[in-house]
């Protein structure tokens, strides 16, 4: 990102003696906001919540196990969601979180998923922030989920299943708006998430900072919003559908290399 | 308590590039909470960079800078290892200084 | 760097019509070599109309210039955060201010320019379509470009 | 792709991986629908139903975009037709000023932080997906353009029908299509309906200016 310095001056001159403005109308814009995203204010947030002593254990996360190894954070989010032996479930790192919130530091698990998604305009929650800054340690590194264990292939199917699952008012399942390329809604582009290189954009960005709510948003709250949106009740947070989803998405992202934040509209 | 700013300061030629990310509601006293109560004004008015002690941008802001603002500009005459210290002021009289040193590109 | 805060509530104390520098050089607070940011344009960032907003820059006369070159987005996705980046290659460039016309209070920035190459880059709120213009300050002179940015709302909402 | 698994991969540690099977199709069907009968929250349990699905979404929910038998898209369009109720009033066009407001309204019905929208009538959702009135910047492009849907069809009483049965119900013309099925879902009332069909139709409308 800060190799990109200057771009912006230099296609404003370029402006200037060419007399041209860029053909699609919103990419200049996009372009600006990407370059400097606020969601990297949240790093440092993450980084302290995960080393502080903190809940009424007053312990750190620094015992938190991500799937290698008590505490080790590089290369830990792009093997996620994964098959945990010791909770006995498939947990995507949200939920994975949760459980190390509640283990180690002794918050109490409901509590904290109350208060998981926050609201727009607030100052973001303890899991956004500590989402995107385990997540940022893999910054570089590419997604590579597995399906070792039956349980990860069976979250891995019913992910599928879920993401072509019509239902409700509005018909929809995931690949309504979600199937095609070059598509959107009202002025938001749409992910054609059975393209490779277009879902591998998506699982590489988030966490992402979305503008318009000016808070990190993670994973769980991608997904809550989407089933708000199709006009179904509301998503469990850590539910098993939310990690199903995410587990076949994150597979058919594979190969993404991890660049968070990502800078939603 | 203010959080720290995100500040990079990258050599391109003698030009720095300056980009300073800050953690502020910037709220324009016409924005209502959850409750509906209307959250009091509350922005960032004055910002000022120097170079190496010198002043190089002062900045006058109104609540209509977006929320967890940015700001870029580009130091002339710099190098390496020179300072840049970026302070706020805003309505309420809270303030914050942070600092970067020039990096290489 | 508590001494500006300090010298900052002073400064509300002291109230208006007294030139801050001089005030602080004359009670001896200012200390060799600190920084003083400008006073806060209250009149010019609380005007309503940009002719106001304008004047209190001292602008009375503008001239279009090329030399100014605004970079935003056609259309904006979010008017909560429109990017803006003012460069001017107006001579003795001194300031920008950045004026987004249609806003309840259009005057939104002022950057006061000295040894930084006159380019600025920031975000603004805009309430709905409307002109952007920058204004540039050059050896007493004022200069103008504008940009009309498209505002959408944008999602499903 | 468990089949294509055995026969390609060749060595021992790719076999570890490889040959695991995934659960077959009704295992998985059995898994996930426990999974969404678990997984949501509603403020009154009743609107939890709304996550059931009815035959036509049954057999809309391909996976991998695979194509509709013929008895299924025969199924599907039989069933959409059956579902058309027509307006009270008997006029399948209403007023396309109203029309106008829906088709921009995106909003109702929708449920965050235990609450359901609070709103008089649902939107029309139309301008989420489809461009409407010429010169609107802010449209969808999911579904296809509708500028000067009127202007082009013109507006007999049997364009007027053709256009509130696939408002109603789209499936009876595109079974399975990506079209919500606006009326039969209960999204929209019929006279809502006369409204959009009347917005789409009306040579006064926007959607059918220059």
């Amino acid at each position: 990102m800060p190799r990109s310095g200057g771009v912006i001056t230099a296609l404003a001159f370029a402006f200037l003696s060419s007399g041209t403005i860029a053909a699609d109308p919103l990419a200049v814009g996009r372009q600006m906001l990407m370059e400097d995203n606020p969601g990297e204010l949240w790093i440092d947030q993450g980084k302290k919540l995960f080393h502080n002593k903190r809940g009424p254990k007053n312990a750190s996360l620094e015992q938190c196990n991500f799937g290698l190894g008590a505490g080790k954070l590089e290369g830990a989010s792009v093997k996620l969601p994964r098959y945990f032996a010791d909770t006995g479930k498939v947990q995507d790192l949200e939920s994975r979180l949760l459980t190390c919130m509640e283990q180690l530091q002794g918050f109490q698990r409901n509590e904290v998923m109350k208060r998981a998604i926050s609201r727009a305009g607030s100052n973001g929650s303890d899991i956004e922030a500590l989402a995107l800054y385990i997540t940022s340690r893999s910054n570089g590194m590419k997604m590579n989920v597995t399906l070792d264990h039956p349980k990860e292939r069976e979250m891995y199917k019913a992910g599928e299943y879920l993401f072509y699952r019509r239902s409700g008012q509005t018909d929809f399942a995931c690949v309504q708006c979600h199937g095609e390329s070059d598509k959107r809604i009202r002025l938001q582009d749409l992910v054609n998430m059975t393209d490779q290189k277009q879902i591998q954009e998506v699982v590489s960005t988030w966490p992402a900072y979305r503008g318009a709510h000016f808070v990190v948003r993670t994973m769980q709250w991608r997904l809550y919003d989407c089933f708000w949106q199709m006009r179904l009740p509301e998503l469990k947070y850590e539910s098993d559908t939310s990690i199903a989803l995410t587990m076949y998405l994150h597979y058919q992202g594979n190969g993404a290399v991890m660049k968070v934040p990502g800078f939603k509209r | 308590m203010a959080e720290p700013m995100k500040i990079r300061a990258t050599l391109q030629g003698d030009i720095a590039d300056v980009r300073i990310l800050i953690a502020h509601p910037m709220e324009t006293g016409q924005r209502r909470d959850a409750s509906g109560k209307i959250v009091p004004l509350h922005f960032i008015q004055n910002i000022t960079v120097t170079h190496n002690g010198k002043m190089v941008m002062d900045g006058q802001w109104s609540q209509a800078i977006a929320r967890n603002p940015f700001l870029g500009l580009r130091v002339k005459g710099a190098k390496a290892g020179d300072k840049i210290v970026v302070t706020w002021t805003d309505n309420m009289g809270d303030k914050r200084t942070d600092e970067a040193t020039v990096t290489a590109s | 760097m508590q001494p500006i805060r300090k010298t900052r509530r002073t400064l509300l104390k002291l109230g208006a019509g007294i030139s801050s520098l001089a005030a602080f050089s004359a009670a001896g607070l200012l200390r060799v070599g600190e920084v003083v940011a400008a006073q806060w344009n209250k009149g010019g960032f609380e005007s309503k109309a940009v002719d106001d907003a304008l004047k209190s820059l001292g602008v009375s006369n503008m001239i279009d210039s090329r030399d100014i070159v605004i970079t935003a987005p056609d259309i904006a996705e979010n008017g909560a955060v429109v990017p803006i980046a003012v460069a001017s290659k107006v001579p003795n460039t001194q300031s920008i201010s950045i004026i987004a016309e249609k806003n309840p209070f259009p005057l939104a920035a002022t950057f006061d320019i000295a040894g930084s190459d006159p380019y600025v880059s920031t975000r603004v709120k805009m309430g709905q379509t409307s002109n952007v213009r920058a204004i540039v300050k050059a050896d007493g002179k004022y200069y103008t470009a504008v940009k009309e940015v498209k505002v959408t709302v944008g999602g499903c909402g | 792709m468990k089949n294509s698994a055995w026969t390609v991969l060749g060595t021992v540690a790719l076999i570890v991986t490889g040959c695991a099977t995934f659960p077959d199709h009704a295992t998985t069907r059995q898994i996930a629908e426990k999974m969404v009968g678990e997984d949501f929250t509603a403020p009154q349990p009743a609107q939890l139903k709304r996550l059931a699905q009815d035959r036509s979404q049954q057999i809309c929910s391909k996976i991998g975009g695979a194509k509709l038998t013929q008895d299924e898209a025969a199924e599907v369009t039989r069933l959409a037709r059956d579902s058309i109720r027509f307006p009270s009033s008997g006029k399948y066009a209403g007023d396309w000023k109203r029309g106008n407001a829906l088709a921009h309204d995106g909003a109702g019905d929708r449920i965050q932080f235990g609450k359901l929208e609070a709103r008089k009538e649902n939107g029309g959702l139309c301008q989420n997906c489809h461009a409407l009135a010429p010169g609107e910047i802010n449209v969808g492009n999911v579904g296809p353009s509708l500028t000067g849907y009127g202007a082009q069809r013109g507006n007999s009483e049997a364009i007027a029908k053709y256009t509130y049965e696939k408002i109603y119900n789209a499936w009876t013309y595109f079974p399975c299509s990506n079209m919500p099925r606006l009326g039969a879902s209960g999204h929209l009332t019929p006279e809502q309906i006369t409204h959009l069909v009347a917005y789409l139709l009306d040579p006064l409308s926007p959607v059918n200016k220059k």
